[in-house]
Formats: C-alpha cells, structure tokens, sequence
C-alpha cells in the first residue's frame, strides 16, 4: 500500500530581523490511505507552518511532498490552485468564525470550492449538492442562507466541514477543528468526523493541542517540538509508553475530569529555547527538559524506534533513562 | 533603544528621498504645464515679441526642459531655489521668511482642533448613541463641512466687523506691535523669549480668529478617530482588568484608555497637518496672513515657477519631517514600535 | 464602561475647558493694544498686492512699484496740481514744477536742467549732475519698461546726457519732440544715488539692479524704513528732503489685504486710513453711506472695451461686429457691474463731434437692431464662441462677461467664457488668438493719437487685442502725431474716432474711475497718471 | 463551608437589554464562598459563569440590570455600595484574572507599572516601595529576572508569562477572593497546568478563596473543593467535587461529564447532548434544561423551580434528580 | 470555547426562522439602520432630496438660474425671491437649486474615479506586500508630500479649469486616502481565515482580492466615500474662490459661496449665506451618511 501523502525532510525558514527562524525542520511523515494521524505541540512549535505546506499554500524552502504518488512540494503555491491535487486536499480550520468570510452565506461558502474546483454545475446542481452537503454534516438546511454570525460555533464548524468535504478530498487537514467548540458540540462534532472518514474513506491529519481528543479519533500521533517531529507512533503505544520527555510532560497536564486520579507529574519549567538559529547540535528540548543531560546539549538526538512503528528522539527513550 | 532612534531616523528619511525626488519632477513638470508665459508677463506694458522673446531667454526659459531640470536641480544642490519674478526676492529666503508664519498659524490650528476634539471624541466615546455623542457628531462634522475661506471671512464679519471682539485680519500682528526678535520665527514664542508682553499679546490675537477658522477644519476628523479608537479601546481587555483591579476612573480613562486611543489619532495626524497645510493656503488669503500658502497660491497663478517649486519642496520635506516626528512620537507612546525598530 | 466606572466630571471638564479657552481669548482680544502714540502722523494704507521692487528699473517692477519710488526718489522735474470740478485734486498735465531741478531752458540741443544745490540722497550724500547722468544712464541700458517708456520722448541713448557741472545738466535730443520734458515728469526717470549703488553693484549685475529691488538708494521724500515683500512697506519721512515743502506724514504703512471685504471692513472701522483698489460697489456704498470720504477720478485716456478680433471669422465681418455693438446690454453694466463709478461710453451723438478722447459710441443697446445685422452678415442662426476675461480684473470683467454672454445669447452667440489668469492676461492677448474679450487699456500721456497708436494702428500692438490693421486708420492717427495745427489735429481725431465707431472692432462700455476710499480727516489725496498714492501733499486732520 | 462565608450571591438575577430584547442571562443564582476555598463554575459558553463573575467584581456591562438578588462580601452588599467603595474593594479585597491575558494586559505600560498602578492606589505606598513590591510580586509568580521583567511590555513576553504578571496583578494586594475567568484558555496545555499550579500553591499560601471559572470539567476537577454547574443563567448543580463526578444530580451535570473527552473513554461512548442552550429571551420555562433533558416530566413544567439540598452540601435544581 | 461578558443572543436551532428573501431582509436591515440612528437617518433623507433635486432641479427652479435682472439685483430675501438675488439680480434659490445636479457629478465623479483607482492599488498593496507595496506605498507617499489642496489647484492651473479637470484633481489628492485605507483594511485580512480557505477552495489571487477581501473592506471604505464627497465639493469650492473652479455663469454652490464671500461686509450676507448653507447641509450630510452606509453595507450589523 502506497502512501497518500508522503512527506521528507520538510523544512521551513523565515528571514526575521534575528537571523533565520526555523519554523519547521526536516521532518517526515506519512499518512495512509484511510488513516488518521493526530499532531500535536504547543503554539510556535510549527505544526501551523507544516500544515499551511502541506496544504500547499506556502512553499518549502526544502523537501519534498509526495501526494498519491506524486510530486507536489516543488509547485508554487500560485499554481497549485489550479491543479488537480487541489481538490483532493482540503482543511478545516480552527477557528470557524475567522475562517468563514461574513459577507458570505452559509450557502456561499459551501458553494465557493465546489465552483472552483469541481463542476460544471447548473443552479439546481449546486444547490442540490450543497444541500446534499449540509445533510451529511447534518447542518439543517434553512441556515443555508445565513451569514455566520448569525450561526452558533457549532453550526458554523459543520460549514467549514461542509465546505471541505465538497471537492471531495482524499486528504482532510483538520486543524484543531473543535477547539472553539464547547464540549457538547465537541462530541458531535469529533462523532461526525469520525463517521464521515469511515463513510468516505478520506485521511485525515488532525492538528490538535488536546491529547484527549487526538487520543479519540486518531491512529496514529506525532508530537512535534521547536520545528521537530520528538516522537510519533501508534497512538494506544504513545500514549501508554511515551518515549520523549515533552510528551510525557504533555500527557501530564491534561486534565482529568476524574478527581479521584491522584498523578505525579513532570512539570516544565523556563522558556523554549529560540527558533532562530537554533543550534543544529544541541537537542531543541534542552534547557526546559527535566532529564536533560551534558549529552544533550552536544548531540541532537535522532529519532529511534522504542517500539514497533513508534519512534522518540531522546536520548534516554530507550526505557532505561531517567525518564522511567 | 537610544541608538535604534536615530537610526530609525536616517532610515526614514532615506526612505523618504525617492518621494522628495518625485516631488521635484513632478512639480517640475506640473509648473512647466502652467498656461501662463512669465516672460511676457515680466516683459511689461506694450512690449513686443523680440522684447518677450529677449526676457524669456535672460530667464532661461527658452532652453530645452531637460537642461532648465539640470540647472534647476543644480541650482537646490547649492541651496538656491532661485527668483521669484512676482516679488523679486530670493526664494528660499522669502520661504524662509514665511514659512515660521505658516507653521505656526497651522500648528495654533493644529493644537486648537486637538484641544476641542480630543476630548469630544472622549465623551462621544464613554457614552455611544448619548445626545454627547450625537451633538459632537453633529458639531464636529458641521465644522468640517464649510469652506475655510467662508468660515474665515464670515467670522472676520462677526467678531471683527459687527462685535469688535477680534483685531483686524491684517497678518500677525497689528499695526503699531513691533515683531519680536527672531529666534524661533513664531511670534508668539519669540515674544516670550524677549519678554515683551505687549507684541505676545497682539500676535495672539491676531492669531486666534485664523487658527480658529484652520482648527474647526481639523476637527471632524479628529474627534472621529478618537472616538472609534477610544470606543475600542474602552472595550478592551485590559480596560476591563484595569477596572477589576479598581484603579480610579480618571486613571484608567487617560492613563490607561486615553494613551492607547491615541495611537492611531497620532497616525492620523499626519494627514490631518496635510490637510490643514492645504486649508491653510486660503485661510492665509483670507486674513492676510503673510505666509507661504498666499505666497504659493499668487505664484501659481502667475506661473512664477520658482516660488512654486520651492513651496512643493518646501512643504514636502516638512511632511517627510512631520512623519518623522509623528514616527518618533508613536514610539515614544507605543513601545512595540520602537522595540521592533 | 461599568456601572462603577462612569466618569460624571468628563462632560464638565470639557465644557470647562473649552468654555476656559473661551473667555481666555476673548480676554486678550479685549485688551487690546492701545498703541496710538505715532497714529496721528501715520497713514495707515491697505492695498490688495504691493511692490515687487523699490527700484522702478529692475525687471518685472509692477505698477505698485510705480507709486513707491513716487515717493522715494525724486525727479528732475514733476507736474502741478489743479483742483478738479468736483473738488479734488489731480495732478495738471499742463504745468511742470521742479523737483531736483531747480530750473530748466530749452536750447538747440536739448534741455539744461540747473540742480538745487541743498539737495542730499538718504544716507547724507550731496546729490550731483553725476549722479543724475548714472541714473539716466542705467534707465536707457537696462531695458524693458523704464528704457521703452524713455523712448516715447526720444530719450533712448546714454551719449544724450551730461553732466556739465556738479549742479548743471544737459539732455540732448535729437529732434525736437514734445513728449520729451513730460517724459521726465514720469516714474521712471529717478535720480539715484549713484555712490551707492556702485558700491553694491557686482560684475554681472554692474547697474546694480539686484541691490536696489531690496534698497532704497534714493533721495525722496520718504525713506523705505522697512519692506516686507508681500506683507508691509513702511516709509519714514526723510527729514532732509529740500526738493519741495516737507511732508505732513512722518510715517506711511501700507499693508497687504487680498481680502476686498476685509479692506472695506478695516477702513470702516477706522483701523486704516486709505484703502486702494475697493470695488466700485464698495466704494458706491462707501460714498453713499458717508462714514469716509471717496474720491473717484475718471482715469485718463482710460476705456473698458468689448474687443473683436478682426482677423478671426465670423468677427471679420464688420456687421457682426455692429451687431454685437447694439447687443451690449449697457446700462445693466452700469447699474450692477461699475454701480456707476464710471462715465458711460454708448450712446452718443451719431455723428463725432468731439475730439476728445474717451467719448460715447453713438451705440445703444438694441436687441432688434442687433438680431438684424446679424441675418444680413449670413449668421440669423447665430455661433458659438469664447469670451475671455482676465481673471485679475474679475470684479469687473466677471459679471461684465457674464451679462454680455447672456446678452449675446438673444442675438444667437452662444458663447463660454474663458477665464485667463492675471499673469497670463499678457501672454494671451499677445498670442491675439481670442475671438471675442473684454478688457480695460489706458495711455499714460493723455492724448487721442496716443491711446489709437496702441488700440487701433496697424503696427498691431499688444493692446490691438483686435488685431485691427486699416490703412486708413494708421493714416489719420500718424497725421495726428506730427500735426501742430490745432484744428487739423481736431479732424483728424475726429476722422479716426468717427472710423473706429463705424468699424467697431471694439465696442466702447465706460471710463472707470481711480477709487480711493479714505477715513475723513485724511487730506491731500491727489490724483495722478500712474495711479500711485503720493503721500508728500497728504495729511491727518 | 465553616463559619460567615466571605461571598454570599443570594438569588442574583440579570438581564442583558440588547436589540431584540430582554437577555436573562442570570436568574436566581445562589452561591456561597468560605473564605480560603476554592469554587468551581463550570458550564458551556453562554451560561452565564462570566456574567457572574463580572456581576460579583462589578465591571458589567453597562446594558446589564441586576434585576434581584444580593451579592455579600463579607457581610457587605455589593450592589448597593456605592462605586467609590466598590473601587475600593476591587483590586484590594477581590481581585480577578482573565484569559487572553497578552491583551489583558495594557500593551504599552511595563507590566512592572501596572502592578505598581494597583498598588499605589490600594495599598498606600510611596511610588519606590510599590516597585519593589511588584518587583517581589514578580518573583512570587516564578518569573525569572523579575527586576528586568518589571520593565518589559507584555508584547515581550509569552502568553504564559503575561498569565503570572497578571496573577502578580490580582495578588498584589493580598485580596481574600480571586475570580479566576478561564485563567488557562488560549495557553498550552503544559503552561496550563504550571499556571494552574501557581494559583494553588499562592492560593493555600494567602488563605484566598478562588472561584475558577471554567469550561473545562477537567481542569475544575483537578483544582477546586466544590463546583457549581451552570446552565443557561442557572446553577443547576453544586456539590464537593468528589461528590459531583461521583454522583451528579442534576441531568446536565452527568451529560456534561459522560459528553467530556477522557482517558479509558472512547468516541463512540462519549454522549452528546441533544439541543441547544435555550434562547434566553422573552418567556422561559421553568427549568431551562427542560427542552434538552431526557427525563423530562410533566412536572417539570410545573411551577417555579427551587434550589434544594439533594444531600449535605449537594444542592440540585431539578424536579427529577437522579 | 470563550465566554464573554457581551450577551451573545443565544442561537436558536428550535426555530429555525425560514430566511427572508434577500430584497425584503435589506430592507428591512435598512429601516432599522435608519430608525435607531435619527442622525443617519436625516442625512439619508439629505441625500435623497439632493437626488431628486439633482434630477428634477432644472424643472423646480422657479427663475431660470442664468437670466440676469440688474433692475433687481442685490435684493435680500422675499416673497418672490425666497433667497434673494445676487449681483446681476439672478435668483439665488434657482441657482442653488440647479447647481445641485452639478455639484453631485464633481463630487461622485471624482470619488467614484479616487475610490476605484485607490481601493486596487491598496488591495493589491495590502495582500500582496513586498515589492508591489513598497512602489505603491512609494507614490501615495509622493502624493501626499505635496499640500494637497496646491496639488489641486496645479493640476487645474495646469491642465485648464473645466469641470473634467476639476474632478480629476479632486480625485487624485483623494486617491491616496483610499489607497491608505484599503491597504491597511486588506493587511489585516490578508492571514484571515477566509482568505486561507477561499485559496484552498481553488481561487486565484485575483479572485480572493475581489471577491472575497474586497466586499469585507467595503463598510470602512464606504465611510471614507462619504467623506470624500464632502470634501470634494469643499475643494471644488476652494477652487473656485481662487479663480480656479467652475467657469462662470454656471451656477455652483461653491463658486456662489466665492462670490457672495465679497458682498459679507456690505450687508448682502444672503448671497453667500444660503449657498454656503446648502453646501454645508450637503457636505454635512455626505460626512454623516457614511455611518448609515456602513451599517446597511454591512452584515454583521444585521440580526
């Protein structure tokens, strides 16, 4: 089975006053067909920049991304829009009001991808596919000619789903799609997405700060950290034994709504350390790392498998360190 | 941040050099359009074509427009912006001249439309949709809505004319005040300096009815910005938490709300003191007031094309300037700006 | 915006503020400047624009500068005085006096002037025959104006002057002419100090022009005390001045006011004392109402005119000029462009019968008459075309062309009016491409012959906006130059008066009058050619 | 609860006026507070936890109208007193933190001013001694190089951080209430929880009572002795922690917790929650849940609904209680 | 998942109330604009009677606004001169009333020509940046460093005065306003939301700038339009007290306002005075319709 997306050594630098700011740093992943891979890291870690490259409105100053096959990386963000591919890669957005235009309809905006990017469609085509639409992400249909601030948060996420389903894409990038949303309609929502990547069979790479969520609807999860991929792996393995500190110091502050749960817990202390320039030799966790030792600051540690399809980049992951 | 000023100074105005340079051409170009032939104008009464055609060329005016650029530039490269052929002065000193006059009445304006606007705009802004807000609305915008040159000649009426109030529109001072010794070249300041109390006053008064007439211009728009940036910042996060934090009313109005609401009103008064500069050239025909927009504006109709180009310039640096200023002022207030300079 | 958080002092901090400034100003107005000391022997006078020049000669001196060097220079010699029917006083084109000279004859040469010998420039220096020679030197070589004016009484080369004596001085001519002894009765032939300018001259500038646009190198009546170019001249009595009684006036200011209104507003408030250059409505009311006194003068060989361009169709033909004639809706322009401070020019008698000049047209407005030649030249459809009018004239130009326009429009002329700028008024009516324009000419020197040699002769002056060329005419007025028999001169006036009313290349409207408006206890005011103020004779009562 | 409690809400009722009428966004919201303990208020976005806490500090909106109720401060009404005394009291007896504190903060005054600003006002010292004051209040909150920091912008610093300058604020005058509104919302989940931290830790230290306000069951789990469940204008439920996630009362409470992401839960046993937040204008029911509640009776429509204990300290607002 | 202290109307999925149609929804968003500002809603009813008399002004003037009666000039306001007559004895109200259509057309020409050519290049500043910002950025500047008001006058001095010329000097010291604005009102947008998704849903950048970014920088800009014409007829007027504007006999407010300007001092203040009211009323009621505008233009103010 071939990989849907297949990414390799991707980087990212932005000149900055400072220097360069490496914004994301060869990292590589892949995403199969079907599969749902959860990426998670705090703010400035890079997983904005990594997904507005994958979804091929910013360019890579470095490496490549393989789509079904074939090469889309090296194609300016310019002429992308009017390749196929485009459609077969869609996002939905974080925040649903900022990402749906206010002087646009609800029907305007499930509408505007599928003009664009699918057809030719006759009014009553349109309207019958937008609607088809509005039903499978259970939107009712008379909010259709709503603008968006006359619809509530949960309502607006459907419409950003909607309109990313249009096209039908074979990729979904779906970026923290329900962290506007309160709990209540979290569930449906993360219920709808999961059915609907049962039903269409679609990929989805699920950007998220919320482990429990990322836990819930993904296969597979890789945590990225200062522009580096630290740890990826099958979610039940990482969760259960994570191999990097930042990961287990993210697990650990999850809150547990369950206050009988009495937990011992790494706590992070200082600041990360700078994205710009960042010394190639000195591991990016350093500095903030409670396990950090001299060796981490003369060696950046690879990524190495700790256990079948789970890797860390740490270098006292192998379950021996101090960590355990 | 003390080395980070004057290098954002000298960035600045680099920056601001190709700009100054379009002005020249352009205002080049723009002053050789002109319909008006000055040779035959400074040639005089019944002389004939050699006559004219003698003049025009002892102005120069007969060679080709790239070398009359050529000489002109060189000219501003020694600091000569040549001979007005209407007054017969030396232009950059007759600007020189004139220029304190105008800075000063537009700066009187400038200060006045403040001094009304900005708290307009406060109030308008602590009580949206009250009859504050509708009537500074109203009498902001009635203020913007007249022509300078009829606010100014219908106040001239009223308070010089019918109740005496005001002195005679007869330039900055009145008749028998003698100028204070220049310093600065605004009136008012070199009063002070000099200590004299008499010419302090007439220039004062002399300068209340034309800043009044500028200032009411400037007003609207002021009091507008202040309001939308005031409304905003009222509405603001840390307005609320300086309010939690039960800091007194007047301390989270002006120090906390009132100095960020000023941001973008520090922004916009550059185009505010553009604006004025404009308004001002009429309101200086109005009241007589001897500075460098009367100047330009008798130039520009006797196709006098060194007054001309010369107050362009001259008016341009002092924008260039002005924003500087502004710029310096804006880091002064908004730490943002100057930390990221 | 809390509940808690409302600020009640705002609304009164601000009213207070503003209510604060209020009063703050309003109290400095009050306490005005009572600084009237020197009122009295001051001459408070306001004009629309000032002199360019303190020095008659320099390039571009404009006509204000005319009346300055009036009264900062003198001349060898000036003219007398008389009093006008309506009691006022105009200078008397008939007698010269002396100035600088203390007497003059007439020989085979020319003149010789005899100096007065207590007579001392500004700075203390005596002035000489020496100085006399420089000055009429620099005003024959310098060119332009000063050397042009000059040349009307064949005044034209330096090697015409000498100076035989420190006190005796010679101009040769080298035909006899007439104009030559007024001609030095005008504003150009100034006496300069020539010590003085030489030592500012520089190579290029060897006459020294540059130097004296901003200096007073002169021995008149009045000092320049200080000049705001622009702004303000003030001038101070020059206590030494022998050339004639001293002046009443120890110090004249005269300020710029563009503003009409507010030059009519400060004389009515007694703030000034003389106002130039008022509106002739302003100065009608200003008469009427009686607060200041108005003194008007008809301008001398002065006329405002409808000028056609003969050589622009359909203005060539000569029926369309007389239709346009009758079509001039005159008395409309009497009542609410001149409010009658001007003597009507139409309506006359059909034949001349008068010599002077200006006089009636025997025109009339006619709409009828006008409709009718206007068929008979071919154009009952009437045309279009473009009136101009000179923007700096625009008080009376503007509302002039404008009743003309809608005039000219009951006989079919649709016309636009173009409005040059003042600057340019020259420029353009030298180019002589306007069909149709309204405009004002007057002579200096008050004869007939000399206002046709400008307005109608063949030579197609500047100011033949007409482009008029008519051999005839040049005829009649070249005869009426050179002819010394009264009543031939006579006819021959009336022969190209009677032509010029037959061809009508320009329609006469009216002579305008010199308007002064002065505060009542200001006396002196005298009317003269160059239309300058002359302080010397003036006074505060 | 032992002894006078140092907040007391007592049947506390708001109406928004907005356009389309009257928003009841609180109705009868009674809640008591002992000093040093912490109290959670829980509920989704527009139940009215914040217009509660806005209610209590006094910095409502100004369309709101306390339309019944009081709000004791130790014994003191806060509705009533006038704006003077109230200014007084914030910032120095009860103080607040907010999220979003990067815009919390004013952006162009050195943070180090600001917790002087506090200070100077309630506290009575010289303009020296309110700087080493907030230089040490800097120090309480974990804040490296707290003399330089003093002098920094909140622009200059990560959200986290502006979070501890902002609880430096809250704390600098040892208030006995602190009102934390969604403290950790919009931070990473690991600065989340060193925040969290903070608070507890300078919380037990002063002997303050907090109220945290939350939409994350979670996070009020982990760190408060009781919680309030808001819904729709309504404190529907209030019980000790423990209590409440043992054995919640109120249908809401247990939807609310089945419908919480969790670990050993998986998606298909997380539970929506049917319907929406009614609308909070014009004529409600009784119980405001109604429409969504699965359990819904005929006498849930009755009368006026009434607060009651459904055990010690647990009080449900419900006519069918589990 | 933010709570705030503003009382967001809970949204309702109970009723859903079926949408109304479009005419009828704006309308309606129009009427309530209109009621809940008196202020706006008077400047609404300025601009609509300034319209009609713009189209019908010809036909209402009770004189022919041209034809002089020096018999009757100067007279102050009465019965059959409701405003008086000026110097030539033209009836004022018939020259107010037909300048109207003249005055309308400077105005939004030279708006709708400054509004056009700012908002493109401010947009295409303000998303694309870099290079095409900094030029564009450059000539605004370049415009701006001149006093704008002598740019103006130059450039009719320069090119002749009619009335072509006067809006497009109107129009290019107005340009840089609209360039400014757009610039900063599409910088804003540019990391947008919508703007990421619109490029994701497969449109060009030509399409994103116009159909997406520029209908949401429309309500700001729709002030700075109303603004503008304000000022427009201010500065035609200016023109024309330096000799520079409308030919005359053309009846324009501002040109009337000039020429009435002279006859203040001597009393005949209705010359003056009724233009200079009328072109205030309408300049006033530009700058307050600009509010209203962008209220009803929109959507997010519509419940």
């Amino acid at each position: 089975m071939t990989a849907l997306l297949d990414v390799r050594d991707l980087s990212r630098r932005f000149p900055v006053a400072a220097g360069m700011l490496h914004a994301v740093d060869h990292v590589s992943l892949r995403i199969e067909p079907g599969e749902s891979v959860g990426l998670v890291g705090e703010s400035g870690c890079g997983k904005s920049t990594l997904v507005r490259m994958l979804t091929r409105v910013l360019d890579p100053s470095d490496g490549a991304i393989t789509f079904d096959g074939a090469e889309i990386g090296a194609i300016p963000a310019g002429r992308f829009t009017h390749r196929p591919e485009r459609a077969a890669i869609q996002m939905v957005f974080q925040d649903p009001t900022d990402s749906l235009n206010p002087r646009f309809t609800a029907f305007d905006v499930i509408a505007d991808p599928l003009r664009r990017l699918k057809g030719p469609w006759t009014r009553e085509t349109l309207r019958a596919r937008v609607e088809e639409l509005a039903d499978m992400v259970g939107l009712p249909r008379p909010l259709l000619g709503r603008f968006p601030h006359q619809m509530s948060g949960g309502q607006k996420a459907r419409v950003g789903i909607a309109r990313a389903l249009g096209p039908q894409p074979r990729l979904l990038v779906l970026d923290e799609p329900t962290s506007a949303l309160d709990v209540s309609v979290q569930a449906v929502v993360l219920r709808l997405l999961d059915e609907l990547r049962r039903t269409l069979g679609v990929s989805y790479l699920f950007v998220s700060h919320d482990l429990n969520v990322v836990r819930l609807v993904c296969d597979r999860v890789v945590v990225m950290y200062l522009g580096r991929v630290v740890e990826s792996g099958p979610v039940a393995s990482v969760f259960d034994r994570p191999g990097h500190p930042y990961t287990r110091a993210l697990l650990d502050a999850i809150p547990a709504a369950d206050p009988t749960r009495v937990r011992s817990r790494i706590r992070l202390t200082g600041e990360p350390r700078s994205p710009i320039n960042p010394d190639p030799n000195v591991c990016r966790f350093y500095g903030r790392c409670p396990i950090g030792q001299e060796v981490c600051a003369v060696t950046m540690p690879a990524l190495a498998e700790v256990a079948p399809e789970h890797h860390a980049a740490c270098h006292f992951s192998g379950g021996e360190g101090p960590l355990s | 941040m003390a080395s980070s000023v004057p290098r954002m100074v000298g960035r600045r105005l680099l920056a601001a050099l190709p700009s100054i340079v379009a002005v020249v051409v352009v205002t080049f170009l723009l002053t050789r359009a002109l319909p008006g032939d000055p040779a035959a104008f400074f040639a005089g009464p019944a002389a004939t074509p050699e006559a004219v055609e003698a003049i025009r060329h002892s102005l120069g005016l007969d060679r080709p427009l790239p070398v009359q650029f050529a000489s002109y530039v060189a000219g501003l490269a020694r600091g000569d912006f040549g001979t007005s052929l209407t007054t017969g002065q030396p232009v950059g000193a007759e600007i020189l001249q004139r220029l304190p006059a105008s800075v000063e009445l537009t700066l009187a304006g400038l200060v006045l439309a403040l001094l009304i606007a900005v708290p307009l705009g406060v109030a308008a802004a602590t009580r949206p949709g009250s009859w504050i807000d509708h009537g500074a609305r109203v009498v902001s915008t009635a203020g913007v809505s007249l022509p300078v040159f009829f606010t100014g000649l219908l106040a001239t009426y009223v308070f010089y004319y019918l109740l005496g109030w005001a002195p005679a529109p007869m330039g900055r001072l009145d008749l028998f005040a003698t100028a204070p010794p220049t310093v600065t070249g605004f009136y008012l300041i070199d009063s002070l300096l000099a200590r004299d109390l008499e010419a302090f006053r007439s220039a004062f008064a002399q300068l209340v009815l034309p800043a009044l007439t500028l200032g009411l211009f400037a007003v609207a728009p002021i009091a507008r910005m202040t309001r939308a940036s005031m409304l905003g910042v009222l509405s603001s996060d840390f307005i609320r938490t300086a309010r939690a934090s039960g800091l007194s009313s007047g301390k989270v109005l002006f120090a906390y709300a009132l100095r960020n609401a000023l941001l973008p009103v520090v922004t916009t008064m550059g185009m505010v003191f553009s604006f004025l500069l404009g308004a001002n050239v009429l309101v200086e025909k109005v009241f007589a007031w001897p500075g460098i927009g009367s100047y330009a504006i008798e130039s520009l109709i006797a196709s006098d094309y060194a007054p001309v180009q010369g107050f362009i310039l001259t008016m341009a640096i002092l924008y260039v300037l002005l924003n500087l200023l502004i710029d310096v002022l804006y880091g002064l207030i908004d730490p943002r700006v100057r930390i990221d300079a | 915006m809390a509940a808690s958080c409302k600020a009640p002092s705002l609304p009164r901090f601000i009213l207070g503020l503003a209510v604060g400034g209020a009063l703050g100003s309003v109290a400095l107005f009050a306490t005005a400047p009572a600084a009237a000391q020197s009122r009295e022997e001051t001459l408070l006078v306001v004009v629309e624009s000032g002199t360019n020049s303190l020095d008659i000669h320099t390039v571009g001196a404009n006509p204000a500068s005319y009346g300055v060097t009036w009264n900062t220079y003198d001349r060898l010699i000036t003219y007398g005085t008389k009093t006008l029917p309506d009691g006022s006083l105009s200078y008397d084109h008939s007698v010269l006096k002396p100035e600088l000279a203390e007497s003059w004859e007439a020989t085979e040469e020319g003149i010789v002037f005899h100096l007065r010998k207590d007579a001392k420039f500004h700075d203390g220096t005596p002035v000489t025959a020496k100085d006399v020679k420089w000055s009429f030197d620099r005003m024959v070589t310098v060119g332009g104006f000063p050397t042009f004016q000059m040349a009307a009484g064949s005044i034209t080369k330096p090697e015409q002057f000498e100076a035989i004596d420190d006190h005796t001085f010679k101009v040769k001519l080298p035909v006899k002419d007439k104009l030559a002894l007024p001609d030095l009765g005008v504003p150009v032939p100034v006496v300069m100090n020539s010590a003085l300018v030489k030592k500012n001259a520089t190579p290029e500038d060897p006459w020294g022009l540059e130097w004296t646009k901003r200096n007073d190198a002169g021995g008149g009546a009045y000092k320049v005390e200080s000049w705001k170019p622009g702004q303000e001249l003030v001038l101070t009595r020059y206590e030494e001045w022998k050339s004639g009684p001293l002046p009443k006036l120890k110090k004249v200011v005269m300020r710029e006011v563009p503003s009409a209104g507010n030059r009519r507003a400060l004389l009515e408030r007694g703030d000034v004392d003389v106002s130039f250059d008022l509106p002739p409505k302003d100065s009608q009311e200003l008469a009427k109402g009686g607060k200041v006194s108005v003194v008007g003068t008809p301008i001398e060989n002065s006329l405002w005119f409808v000028g056609m361009n003969v050589k622009m169709p359909p203005f060539d033909n000569v029926k369309v000029r007389q239709a346009v004639s009758y079509a001039v809706p005159y008395q409309p322009i009497m009542d609410a462009v001149v409010y009658g401070r001007g003597i009507p020019m139409f309506g006359g008698p059909e034949k001349v019968t008068s010599a002077a000049w200006p006089q009636p047209s025997p025109y009339r407005t006619d709409i009828a008459k006008a409709k009718a030649l206007m068929a008979e030249a071919g154009f009952s459809d009437g045309f279009t075309t473009t009136l101009s009018i000179n923007q700096g004239a625009a008080q009376i130009a503007e509302p002039l062309a404008t009743l003309l326009q809608e005039s000219l429009g009951q006989i079919g002329i649709k016309t636009t009016i173009n409005k040059v700028p003042g600057a340019n008024w020259r420029a353009a009516i030298l180019k002589k491409d306007q069909p149709i324009l309204v405009d004002t000419f007057s002579g200096w020197l008050n004869y007939p012959e000399y206002y046709f040699f400008w307005g109608y002769h063949g030579q197609n002056a500047v100011f033949n906006v007409m482009s008029y060329q008519n051999p005839a005419m040049d005829k009649l007025i070249d005869a009426a130059r050179l002819e010394s028999d009264k009543a031939k001169y006579e006819d021959d006036i009336k022969s190209f008066v009677s032509l010029a009313f037959e061809e009508m290349p320009r329609v006469p409207l009216f002579q305008y009058y010199l308007d002064i408006a002065m505060r009542k206890n200001v006396t002196g005011y005298t009317y003269w050619f160059h239309r300058g103020l002359d302080f010397r004779p003036m006074a505060k009562g | 609860m032992t002894g006078t409690p140092l907040l007391d809400i007592d049947g506390l009722s708001l109406s928004f006026r907005t356009r389309t009428g009257t928003v009841k966004a609180l109705e009868a919201v009674t809640l008591s507070l002992a000093k040093g303990e912490t109290l959670g208020v829980v509920g989704e976005s527009g139940s009215g936890k914040s217009v509660l806490s806005f209610a209590v500090m006094g910095i409502s909106d100004p369309a709101a109208t306390v339309t019944a109720g009081r709000v004791l401060f130790e014994g003191q009404d806060l509705l009533t007193a006038s704006s003077k005394d109230l200014n007084a009291l914030r910032g120095a007896e009860m103080a607040m933190i907010f999220q979003n504190p990067r815009v919390a903060l004013n952006p162009i005054r050195p943070v180090g001013r600001q917790i002087e600003d506090v200070l100077l006002r309630h506290a009575g010292l010289t303009r020296a001694e309110a700087r080493e004051r907030a230089v040490e209040m800097l120090r309480r909150v974990r804040i490296p190089d707290p003399q330089r920091r003093a002098n920094a912008y909140p622009f200059e610093m990560s959200g986290g951080m502006c979070q501890r300058v902002m609880i430096a604020l809250a704390l600098a005058c040892s208030p006995k209430l602190l009102i934390a509104d969604e403290p950790t919302t919009g931070l990473d989940v690991t600065t989340q929880a060193a925040i969290m931290d903070l608070v507890d830790d300078l919380a037990k230290e002063t002997q303050m009572a907090t109220i945290l306000i939350t939409h994350d069951l979670g996070l009020a789990a982990q760190h408060c002795d009781r919680i309030a469940v808001m819904h729709a204008g309504h404190v529907v439920e209030v019980a000790p922690t423990a209590e409440l996630f043992a054995a919640p009362r109120h249908p809401y409470t247990a939807r609310l917790i089945a419908t919480t992401p969790r670990p050993g839960v998986t998606l298909d046993a997380l539970e929506p929650i049917p319907g929406m937040l009614p609308d909070l204008r014009g004529t409600l029911p009784p119980c405001r849940y109604a429409a969504r509640c699965g359990r819904r009776e005929p006498v849930c429509d009755g009368g006026a609904l009434a607060a009651h204990l459904a055990a010690p300290a647990h009080s449900v607002l419900c006519a069918r209680p589990l | 998942m933010t709570d705030t202290a503003t009382p967001a109307p809970a949204p309702t999925t109970a009723a859903i109330a079926p949408p109304l149609s479009p005419a009828a929804a704006t309308l309606k968003h129009i009427r309530y604009v209109l009621s809940e500002n008196p202020v706006t809603a008077m400047s609404f009813a300025g601009f609509g009677i300034m319209i009609l008399l713009g189209i019908f002004g010809p036909l209402i003037a009770p004189y022919d606004p041209l034809a002089s009666d020096t018999a009757a000039a100067l007279q102050p306001p009465s019965g059959a001169h409701w405003f008086g007559t000026d110097h030539l004895g033209r009836d004022i109200l018939s020259r107010v009333i037909v300048a109207t259509r003249l005055d309308l057309t400077i105005s939004l020409a030279a708006v709708i020509l400054a509004f056009v050519v700012g908002s493109v290049a401010g947009v295409l500043a303000g998303f694309h940046g870099g290079v095409t910002d900094r030029i564009i950025g450059r000539l605004v500047d370049t415009i701006m460093a001149f006093p704008l008001f002598v740019l103006a006058m130059g450039i009719v001095a320069a090119l002749g005065n009619t009335i072509g010329n006067i809006v497009l000097a109107t129009a290019v010291i107005n340009i840089p306003f609209y360039v400014r604005m757009a610039r900063a009102e599409t910088n804003a947008r540019r990391e947008a939301g919508f703007v990421e998704a619109a490029r994701l849903s497969g449109n060009g950048t030509f399409r994103i700038l116009g159909w997406h970014v520029f209908p949401n920088i429309l309500p700001p800009m729709m002030v700075q339009v109303s603004l503008n014409m304000g000022y427009a007829i201010l500065n035609a007027a200016g023109l024309s007290f330096i000799g520079l504007g409308v030919r005359p006999p053309t009846p324009e407010w501002g040109i009337m306002v000039a020429e009435g300007a002279g006859y203040i001092v001597s009393g005949e203040w209705w010359i003056a005075l009724f233009p200079g009211t009328v072109l205030m009323l309408a300049v006033f009621c530009f700058n307050l319709l600009g509010d209203g505008l962008r209220d009803i233009i929109d959507p997010r103010r519509r419940t």
